[in-house]
Protein backbone atom coordinates (compact mmCIF):
# COMPACT_ATOMS: atom_id res chain seq x y z
CA UNK A 1 0.00 0.00 0.00
CA UNK A 2 1.69 3.32 -1.56
CA UNK A 3 1.17 6.61 0.60
CA UNK A 4 1.65 9.71 -1.08
CA UNK A 5 3.33 12.87 0.89
CA UNK A 6 2.60 16.45 -0.29
CA UNK A 7 3.68 19.84 1.36
CA UNK A 8 5.09 19.63 5.10
CA UNK A 9 3.97 16.19 4.76
CA UNK A 10 6.98 15.14 2.80
CA UNK A 11 9.35 17.08 4.77
CA UNK A 12 8.21 15.40 7.97
CA UNK A 13 8.39 12.30 6.10
CA UNK A 14 11.78 12.95 4.08
CA UNK A 15 10.06 11.67 0.82
CA UNK A 16 7.63 12.25 -1.70
CA UNK A 17 6.13 8.39 -0.60
CA UNK A 18 6.44 5.19 1.44
CA UNK A 19 4.68 2.17 1.30
CA UNK A 20 3.47 -0.50 3.77
CA UNK A 21 4.52 -4.14 2.95
CA UNK A 22 2.66 -6.86 3.04
CA UNK A 23 4.76 -8.01 5.77
CA UNK A 24 4.22 -4.55 7.57
CA UNK A 25 1.01 -4.48 9.33
CA UNK A 26 -1.15 -2.54 6.89
CA UNK A 27 -3.39 -0.09 8.18
CA UNK A 28 -7.28 -0.72 7.26
CA UNK A 29 -8.94 2.41 7.55
CA UNK A 30 -7.85 5.87 7.50
CA UNK A 31 -7.76 7.00 11.25
CA UNK A 32 -6.08 3.85 11.24
CA UNK A 33 -3.60 4.91 9.14
CA UNK A 34 -3.47 8.47 11.34
CA UNK A 35 -2.60 7.29 14.59
CA UNK A 36 0.58 5.33 12.54
CA UNK A 37 1.71 8.05 10.92
CA UNK A 38 1.17 10.31 14.25
CA UNK A 39 2.97 7.65 16.34
CA UNK A 40 6.22 6.98 14.34
CA UNK A 41 6.60 11.11 13.06
CA UNK A 42 5.15 12.85 16.15
CA UNK A 43 5.42 16.19 14.11
CA UNK A 44 1.74 14.82 12.56
CA UNK A 45 0.94 15.54 15.78
CA UNK A 46 1.57 19.11 16.01
CA UNK A 47 -0.28 20.13 11.95
CA UNK A 48 -3.25 22.41 12.64
CA UNK A 49 -4.99 19.56 10.63
CA UNK A 50 -4.33 16.46 8.94
CA UNK A 51 -6.72 14.61 6.34
CA UNK A 52 -6.16 11.82 4.35
CA UNK A 53 -7.43 11.40 0.70
CA UNK A 54 -8.16 8.38 -0.75
CA UNK A 55 -8.82 7.95 -4.46
CA UNK A 56 -7.94 11.60 -4.65
CA UNK A 57 -11.07 12.56 -2.89
CA UNK A 58 -11.19 13.59 1.05
CA UNK A 59 -11.95 10.64 2.95
CA UNK A 60 -13.57 10.00 6.57
CA UNK A 61 -11.68 8.59 9.88
CA UNK A 62 -14.14 5.70 9.91
CA UNK A 63 -13.24 4.87 5.94
CA UNK A 64 -11.40 1.36 5.03
CA UNK A 65 -8.20 1.36 3.16
CA UNK A 66 -8.02 -1.22 0.97
CA UNK A 67 -4.74 -2.40 -1.42
CA UNK A 68 -4.76 -0.75 -4.81
CA UNK A 69 -6.58 2.86 -3.28
CA UNK A 70 -4.58 5.62 -4.26
CA UNK A 71 -4.00 7.14 -0.76
CA UNK A 72 -2.62 10.99 0.34
CA UNK A 73 -2.04 12.24 3.46
CA UNK A 74 -3.29 15.80 2.94
CA UNK A 75 -1.22 18.27 5.63
CA UNK A 76 -3.31 22.02 6.09
CA UNK A 77 -3.90 23.22 2.84
CA UNK A 78 -2.56 26.80 1.70
CA UNK A 79 -3.49 27.78 -1.73
CA UNK A 80 -4.57 31.11 -3.14
CA UNK B 1 -22.69 24.75 -17.42
CA UNK B 2 -20.06 22.13 -17.59
CA UNK B 3 -18.64 22.93 -20.79
CA UNK B 4 -18.91 27.02 -19.62
CA UNK B 5 -16.08 25.81 -16.99
CA UNK B 6 -12.42 26.14 -17.36
CA UNK B 7 -10.58 24.36 -14.31
CA UNK B 8 -6.68 24.37 -14.81
CA UNK B 9 -3.74 24.22 -13.24
CA UNK B 10 -0.86 25.72 -14.95
CA UNK B 11 2.65 26.81 -14.38
CA UNK B 12 2.04 30.71 -15.20
CA UNK B 13 -1.36 32.41 -15.74
CA UNK B 14 -2.44 34.73 -18.03
CA UNK B 15 -4.54 37.70 -16.70
CA UNK B 16 -4.97 38.98 -20.20
CA UNK B 17 -7.55 37.01 -21.66
CA UNK B 18 -9.71 36.16 -18.65
CA UNK B 19 -12.48 38.61 -19.40
CA UNK B 20 -13.09 37.07 -23.14
CA UNK B 21 -12.83 34.07 -21.55
CA UNK B 22 -15.70 34.95 -18.97
CA UNK B 23 -17.93 37.05 -21.64
CA UNK B 24 -21.28 36.10 -22.36
CA UNK B 25 -23.85 37.53 -24.42
CA UNK B 26 -26.37 36.84 -21.58
CA UNK B 27 -23.95 38.19 -19.25
CA UNK B 28 -24.33 41.97 -17.71
CA UNK B 29 -21.72 41.09 -14.91
CA UNK B 30 -18.79 39.83 -14.73
CA UNK B 31 -16.16 39.69 -11.32
CA UNK B 32 -13.11 38.06 -10.71
CA UNK B 33 -10.25 37.77 -8.08
CA UNK B 34 -7.28 37.64 -8.49
CA UNK B 35 -4.59 36.28 -5.79
CA UNK B 36 -0.76 37.80 -6.09
CA UNK B 37 2.50 37.28 -4.48
CA UNK B 38 2.71 39.84 -1.65
CA UNK B 39 6.01 41.16 -0.35
CA UNK B 40 5.45 41.08 3.39
CA UNK B 41 3.77 38.56 5.84
CA UNK B 42 3.69 40.03 9.31
CA UNK B 43 5.65 42.78 8.41
CA UNK B 44 8.87 39.79 7.59
CA UNK B 45 10.01 40.49 3.64
CA UNK B 46 8.75 37.68 1.23
CA UNK B 47 11.37 36.64 -1.38
CA UNK B 48 9.14 33.88 -3.20
CA UNK B 49 6.66 31.49 -2.39
CA UNK B 50 6.63 27.61 -3.62
CA UNK B 51 3.24 26.32 -4.49
CA UNK B 52 2.75 22.70 -5.04
CA UNK B 53 -0.32 20.00 -5.40
CA UNK B 54 -2.02 16.71 -5.64
CA UNK B 55 -2.76 17.79 -8.98
CA UNK B 56 -5.33 15.03 -10.16
CA UNK B 57 -7.24 15.75 -6.55
CA UNK B 58 -6.99 19.22 -6.89
CA UNK B 59 -8.62 19.57 -9.73
CA UNK B 60 -11.54 17.05 -8.94
CA UNK B 61 -11.77 19.71 -6.12
CA UNK B 62 -11.89 22.98 -8.22
CA UNK B 63 -14.43 20.85 -10.50
CA UNK B 64 -16.66 20.65 -7.51
CA UNK B 65 -16.50 23.83 -6.32
CA UNK B 66 -17.51 25.26 -9.61
CA UNK B 67 -20.48 23.12 -9.63
CA UNK B 68 -21.55 23.87 -6.43
CA UNK B 69 -21.63 27.82 -7.10
CA UNK B 70 -23.50 27.13 -10.56
CA UNK B 71 -25.94 25.22 -8.53
CA UNK B 72 -26.08 28.05 -5.76
CA UNK B 73 -26.15 30.85 -8.60
CA UNK B 74 -27.21 31.50 -11.85
CA UNK B 75 -24.01 31.84 -13.56
CA UNK B 76 -22.79 31.79 -17.20
CA UNK B 77 -19.44 31.19 -17.10
CA UNK B 78 -16.60 30.03 -14.43
CA UNK B 79 -13.03 29.60 -14.08
CA UNK B 80 -10.84 28.91 -11.40
CA UNK B 81 -6.89 28.50 -12.68
CA UNK B 82 -4.16 28.19 -10.07
CA UNK B 83 -0.39 28.65 -10.74
CA UNK B 84 2.47 26.25 -9.34
CA UNK B 85 5.85 26.40 -8.71
CA UNK B 86 7.94 29.18 -7.52
CA UNK B 87 6.75 32.95 -7.58
CA UNK B 88 7.91 36.49 -7.41
CA UNK B 89 6.31 39.25 -5.62
CA UNK B 90 3.20 40.57 -7.69
CA UNK B 91 3.35 37.68 -9.77
CA UNK B 92 -0.17 35.95 -9.80
CA UNK B 93 -1.23 33.05 -8.21
CA UNK B 94 -4.98 32.19 -8.60
CA UNK B 95 -7.37 33.73 -10.26
CA UNK B 96 -10.88 33.14 -10.51
CA UNK B 97 -14.18 34.53 -11.91
CA UNK B 98 -18.03 34.33 -12.48
CA UNK B 99 -20.23 35.98 -14.97
CA UNK B 100 -23.95 36.44 -14.96
CA UNK B 101 -26.96 38.36 -15.70
CA UNK B 102 -26.46 40.61 -12.56
CA UNK B 103 -23.60 41.90 -10.74
CA UNK B 104 -24.86 40.34 -7.20
CA UNK B 105 -24.74 36.62 -8.53
CA UNK B 106 -21.21 37.21 -9.99
CA UNK B 107 -19.48 38.74 -6.94
CA UNK B 108 -21.00 36.35 -4.62
CA UNK B 109 -20.12 33.62 -6.59
CA UNK B 110 -16.47 34.90 -7.14
CA UNK B 111 -16.05 35.39 -3.79
CA UNK B 112 -17.45 31.68 -2.55
CA UNK B 113 -14.82 30.59 -5.61
CA UNK B 114 -11.84 32.00 -3.74
CA UNK B 115 -12.92 31.00 -0.25
CA UNK B 116 -14.03 27.68 -0.97
CA UNK B 117 -10.70 27.07 -3.43
CA UNK B 118 -8.40 27.99 0.20
CA UNK B 119 -10.58 25.81 2.42
CA UNK B 120 -10.02 22.42 0.42
CA UNK B 121 -7.92 22.48 -2.79
CA UNK B 122 -5.36 20.29 -2.11
CA UNK B 123 -2.29 23.33 -2.63
CA UNK B 124 0.29 24.04 -0.39
CA UNK B 125 1.98 27.52 0.01
CA UNK B 126 5.96 27.72 1.13
CA UNK B 127 6.90 31.25 1.98
CA UNK B 128 10.67 31.90 1.12
CA UNK B 129 12.63 34.55 3.53
CA UNK B 130 15.82 35.68 3.61
CA UNK B 131 16.61 32.96 6.67
CA UNK B 132 13.67 30.52 6.69
CA UNK B 133 10.99 28.97 4.72
CA UNK B 134 7.37 27.81 5.84
CA UNK B 135 4.77 25.62 5.15
CA UNK B 136 1.56 28.48 5.56
CA UNK B 137 -0.58 27.46 7.74
CA UNK B 138 0.88 24.03 8.36
CA UNK B 139 0.76 24.39 12.41
CA UNK B 140 -1.68 26.50 14.43
CA UNK C 1 -3.37 57.45 -2.41
CA UNK C 2 -4.11 59.95 -5.42
CA UNK C 3 -1.77 58.97 -7.59
CA UNK C 4 -2.41 55.21 -7.07
CA UNK C 5 -6.12 56.29 -8.88
CA UNK C 6 -7.07 56.02 -12.44
CA UNK C 7 -10.10 57.67 -13.27
CA UNK C 8 -10.97 57.64 -16.65
CA UNK C 9 -13.86 57.82 -19.81
CA UNK C 10 -12.89 56.53 -22.81
CA UNK C 11 -14.38 54.92 -26.10
CA UNK C 12 -13.26 51.37 -25.93
CA UNK C 13 -12.21 49.86 -22.57
CA UNK C 14 -9.11 47.37 -23.06
CA UNK C 15 -9.42 44.68 -20.61
CA UNK C 16 -6.12 43.49 -21.54
CA UNK C 17 -4.14 45.71 -19.06
CA UNK C 18 -6.47 46.13 -15.67
CA UNK C 19 -4.17 43.72 -13.92
CA UNK C 20 -1.44 45.04 -14.28
CA UNK C 21 -2.31 48.50 -13.78
CA UNK C 22 -3.98 47.58 -10.33
CA UNK C 23 -0.47 44.94 -8.94
CA UNK C 24 1.39 46.19 -6.52
CA UNK C 25 3.56 44.75 -3.91
CA UNK C 26 1.49 45.15 -1.23
CA UNK C 27 -1.32 43.74 -2.81
CA UNK C 28 -2.28 39.97 -1.59
CA UNK C 29 -5.75 40.89 -3.72
CA UNK C 30 -6.86 42.41 -6.93
CA UNK C 31 -10.79 42.34 -7.43
CA UNK C 32 -12.15 43.36 -10.57
CA UNK C 33 -16.26 44.24 -11.73
CA UNK C 34 -16.77 44.12 -15.61
CA UNK C 35 -20.44 45.32 -16.30
CA UNK C 36 -20.88 44.36 -20.41
CA UNK C 37 -23.85 44.78 -22.68
CA UNK C 38 -26.68 41.76 -22.01
CA UNK C 39 -28.53 40.30 -25.16
CA UNK C 40 -31.93 40.91 -22.87
CA UNK C 41 -33.41 42.76 -21.11
CA UNK C 42 -37.01 41.44 -19.89
CA UNK C 43 -36.70 39.18 -22.26
CA UNK C 44 -36.59 41.83 -25.02
CA UNK C 45 -33.67 41.57 -27.26
CA UNK C 46 -31.23 44.59 -26.92
CA UNK C 47 -29.52 45.50 -30.13
CA UNK C 48 -26.67 47.85 -29.43
CA UNK C 49 -26.43 50.22 -25.94
CA UNK C 50 -25.61 54.06 -26.51
CA UNK C 51 -24.32 55.87 -23.59
CA UNK C 52 -23.72 59.31 -23.13
CA UNK C 53 -22.14 61.73 -20.36
CA UNK C 54 -21.60 65.18 -18.49
CA UNK C 55 -17.84 64.45 -19.14
CA UNK C 56 -16.52 66.83 -16.25
CA UNK C 57 -18.97 66.19 -13.76
CA UNK C 58 -18.40 61.92 -14.15
CA UNK C 59 -15.19 62.38 -13.66
CA UNK C 60 -15.41 64.33 -10.79
CA UNK C 61 -18.09 61.57 -9.32
CA UNK C 62 -15.81 59.02 -10.35
CA UNK C 63 -13.18 60.18 -8.41
CA UNK C 64 -15.15 61.35 -5.66
CA UNK C 65 -16.26 57.59 -4.98
CA UNK C 66 -12.53 56.22 -5.68
CA UNK C 67 -11.52 58.58 -2.89
CA UNK C 68 -14.74 57.74 -0.33
CA UNK C 69 -13.71 54.09 -1.30
CA UNK C 70 -10.08 54.67 0.12
CA UNK C 71 -11.04 56.11 3.02
CA UNK C 72 -13.42 53.08 3.99
CA UNK C 73 -10.71 50.83 2.99
CA UNK C 74 -7.03 50.12 2.74
CA UNK C 75 -6.24 49.75 -0.58
CA UNK C 76 -3.34 50.46 -2.60
CA UNK C 77 -4.85 50.92 -6.32
CA UNK C 78 -7.94 51.91 -7.39
CA UNK C 79 -9.57 51.99 -11.36
CA UNK C 80 -12.38 53.28 -12.25
CA UNK C 81 -13.07 53.24 -15.97
CA UNK C 82 -16.46 53.97 -18.25
CA UNK C 83 -17.16 53.78 -21.55
CA UNK C 84 -19.20 56.34 -23.65
CA UNK C 85 -20.85 56.00 -27.66
CA UNK C 86 -22.59 52.70 -28.75
CA UNK C 87 -22.26 49.34 -27.57
CA UNK C 88 -23.30 46.19 -28.89
CA UNK C 89 -24.00 42.77 -27.20
CA UNK C 90 -21.23 41.60 -24.91
CA UNK C 91 -18.65 44.64 -25.32
CA UNK C 92 -17.73 45.97 -21.74
CA UNK C 93 -19.03 49.09 -20.62
CA UNK C 94 -17.58 49.88 -17.64
CA UNK C 95 -14.54 48.57 -15.26
CA UNK C 96 -13.60 49.04 -11.86
CA UNK C 97 -10.99 47.63 -9.21
CA UNK C 98 -9.64 47.54 -6.16
CA UNK C 99 -6.27 46.21 -5.27
CA UNK C 100 -5.62 45.85 -1.16
CA UNK C 101 -3.06 43.56 1.30
CA UNK C 102 -6.41 41.09 2.01
CA UNK C 103 -9.38 39.85 -0.52
CA UNK C 104 -11.90 40.93 1.92
CA UNK C 105 -11.10 45.06 1.74
CA UNK C 106 -10.87 44.66 -2.15
CA UNK C 107 -13.78 42.64 -2.61
CA UNK C 108 -16.14 44.90 -0.58
CA UNK C 109 -14.15 48.18 -2.17
CA UNK C 110 -15.04 46.58 -5.74
CA UNK C 111 -18.89 46.16 -5.04
CA UNK C 112 -19.01 49.82 -3.33
CA UNK C 113 -17.32 51.60 -6.81
CA UNK C 114 -19.96 49.67 -8.72
CA UNK C 115 -22.90 50.55 -6.84
CA UNK C 116 -22.19 53.98 -6.17
CA UNK C 117 -20.90 54.76 -10.01
CA UNK C 118 -24.76 53.34 -10.85
CA UNK C 119 -26.73 55.86 -8.23
CA UNK C 120 -24.29 58.57 -8.95
CA UNK C 121 -22.67 59.37 -11.79
CA UNK C 122 -23.92 61.33 -14.98
CA UNK C 123 -24.02 58.73 -17.23
CA UNK C 124 -26.97 57.76 -19.09
CA UNK C 125 -27.54 55.09 -20.67
CA UNK C 126 -30.36 53.92 -24.15
CA UNK C 127 -30.96 50.67 -24.59
CA UNK C 128 -31.97 50.42 -28.97
CA UNK C 129 -34.53 47.54 -29.73
CA UNK C 130 -35.96 46.35 -32.97
CA UNK C 131 -38.63 49.23 -33.09
CA UNK C 132 -37.72 51.74 -30.43
CA UNK C 133 -35.11 52.94 -28.58
CA UNK C 134 -35.52 53.41 -24.14
CA UNK C 135 -33.33 55.68 -21.62
CA UNK C 136 -32.51 53.30 -18.75
CA UNK C 137 -34.28 54.02 -15.71
CA UNK C 138 -35.60 57.22 -16.56
CA UNK C 139 -39.27 56.74 -15.25
CA UNK C 140 -40.55 54.91 -12.45
CA UNK D 1 -27.72 81.62 -18.03
CA UNK D 2 -27.43 78.49 -20.01
CA UNK D 3 -28.72 75.32 -18.83
CA UNK D 4 -27.31 72.10 -19.89
CA UNK D 5 -29.40 68.99 -20.57
CA UNK D 6 -28.23 65.58 -21.04
CA UNK D 7 -30.24 61.87 -21.68
CA UNK D 8 -33.86 62.05 -21.30
CA UNK D 9 -33.76 65.90 -20.84
CA UNK D 10 -32.20 66.49 -24.00
CA UNK D 11 -34.83 64.38 -25.72
CA UNK D 12 -37.89 66.43 -23.99
CA UNK D 13 -36.34 70.20 -24.92
CA UNK D 14 -35.55 68.82 -28.11
CA UNK D 15 -32.02 70.13 -27.91
CA UNK D 16 -28.41 69.88 -25.80
CA UNK D 17 -28.46 73.38 -23.91
CA UNK D 18 -30.84 76.33 -23.95
CA UNK D 19 -30.56 79.73 -22.37
CA UNK D 20 -32.38 81.99 -19.97
CA UNK D 21 -31.58 85.42 -21.16
CA UNK D 22 -31.74 88.95 -18.69
CA UNK D 23 -35.29 89.80 -20.52
CA UNK D 24 -36.82 86.44 -19.18
CA UNK D 25 -37.52 85.89 -15.40
CA UNK D 26 -34.28 84.00 -14.84
CA UNK D 27 -34.41 81.24 -12.04
CA UNK D 28 -32.68 82.29 -9.06
CA UNK D 29 -32.89 79.03 -7.27
CA UNK D 30 -32.29 75.09 -8.19
CA UNK D 31 -36.02 74.65 -6.69
CA UNK D 32 -36.84 77.30 -9.04
CA UNK D 33 -35.45 76.05 -11.83
CA UNK D 34 -36.89 72.55 -11.55
CA UNK D 35 -40.43 74.21 -11.42
CA UNK D 36 -39.59 76.44 -14.44
CA UNK D 37 -38.78 73.28 -16.31
CA UNK D 38 -41.83 71.03 -14.91
CA UNK D 39 -44.25 74.71 -16.34
CA UNK D 40 -42.84 74.35 -19.49
CA UNK D 41 -42.35 70.80 -20.11
CA UNK D 42 -44.27 68.46 -18.01
CA UNK D 43 -42.38 65.30 -19.21
CA UNK D 44 -39.55 66.55 -16.48
CA UNK D 45 -42.76 65.64 -14.00
CA UNK D 46 -42.93 62.09 -14.78
CA UNK D 47 -38.74 61.07 -14.18
CA UNK D 48 -38.19 58.84 -11.40
CA UNK D 49 -35.83 61.95 -10.10
CA UNK D 50 -34.69 65.22 -11.40
CA UNK D 51 -31.07 66.72 -10.21
CA UNK D 52 -29.59 69.69 -10.98
CA UNK D 53 -26.06 70.13 -11.18
CA UNK D 54 -24.02 73.51 -10.17
CA UNK D 55 -20.70 73.67 -11.41
CA UNK D 56 -20.14 70.05 -11.93
CA UNK D 57 -21.65 68.97 -8.51
CA UNK D 58 -25.00 67.93 -7.28
CA UNK D 59 -26.80 70.98 -6.01
CA UNK D 60 -29.72 70.80 -3.39
CA UNK D 61 -33.16 72.74 -4.12
CA UNK D 62 -32.57 75.21 -1.95
CA UNK D 63 -29.05 76.50 -3.11
CA UNK D 64 -28.64 79.66 -5.13
CA UNK D 65 -27.66 79.81 -9.07
CA UNK D 66 -25.77 82.71 -10.45
CA UNK D 67 -24.78 84.39 -13.70
CA UNK D 68 -22.00 82.37 -14.80
CA UNK D 69 -22.12 79.33 -13.02
CA UNK D 70 -22.46 76.16 -15.02
CA UNK D 71 -25.65 75.00 -14.67
CA UNK D 72 -26.97 71.21 -15.79
CA UNK D 73 -30.27 69.20 -15.78
CA UNK D 74 -29.38 65.32 -14.28
CA UNK D 75 -32.17 63.29 -15.40
CA UNK D 76 -31.57 59.67 -13.27
CA UNK D 77 -28.45 58.48 -14.08
CA UNK D 78 -27.87 54.80 -15.56
CA UNK D 79 -24.19 54.09 -15.87
CA UNK D 80 -22.73 50.88 -15.31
Amino acid sequence: MEILLFGIAKDIVGKSSFRFDADDLVPTSVSELKDRLKGSFPEFGKLSSLAVAVNSAYAEDSDRLREGDEIAIIPPVSGG
Amino acid sequence: MKGNMSIEIVDVIDTSTVFAELSHPHSGGICVFLGAVREFTDNEEVLSLEFETYKIMALKEMKKIAVEASEKWKLNKVIIRHAVGAKNVEEPVVIVGASSAHREACFIACRYLIDTLKERVPIWKKEIFKNKSVWVSAHP
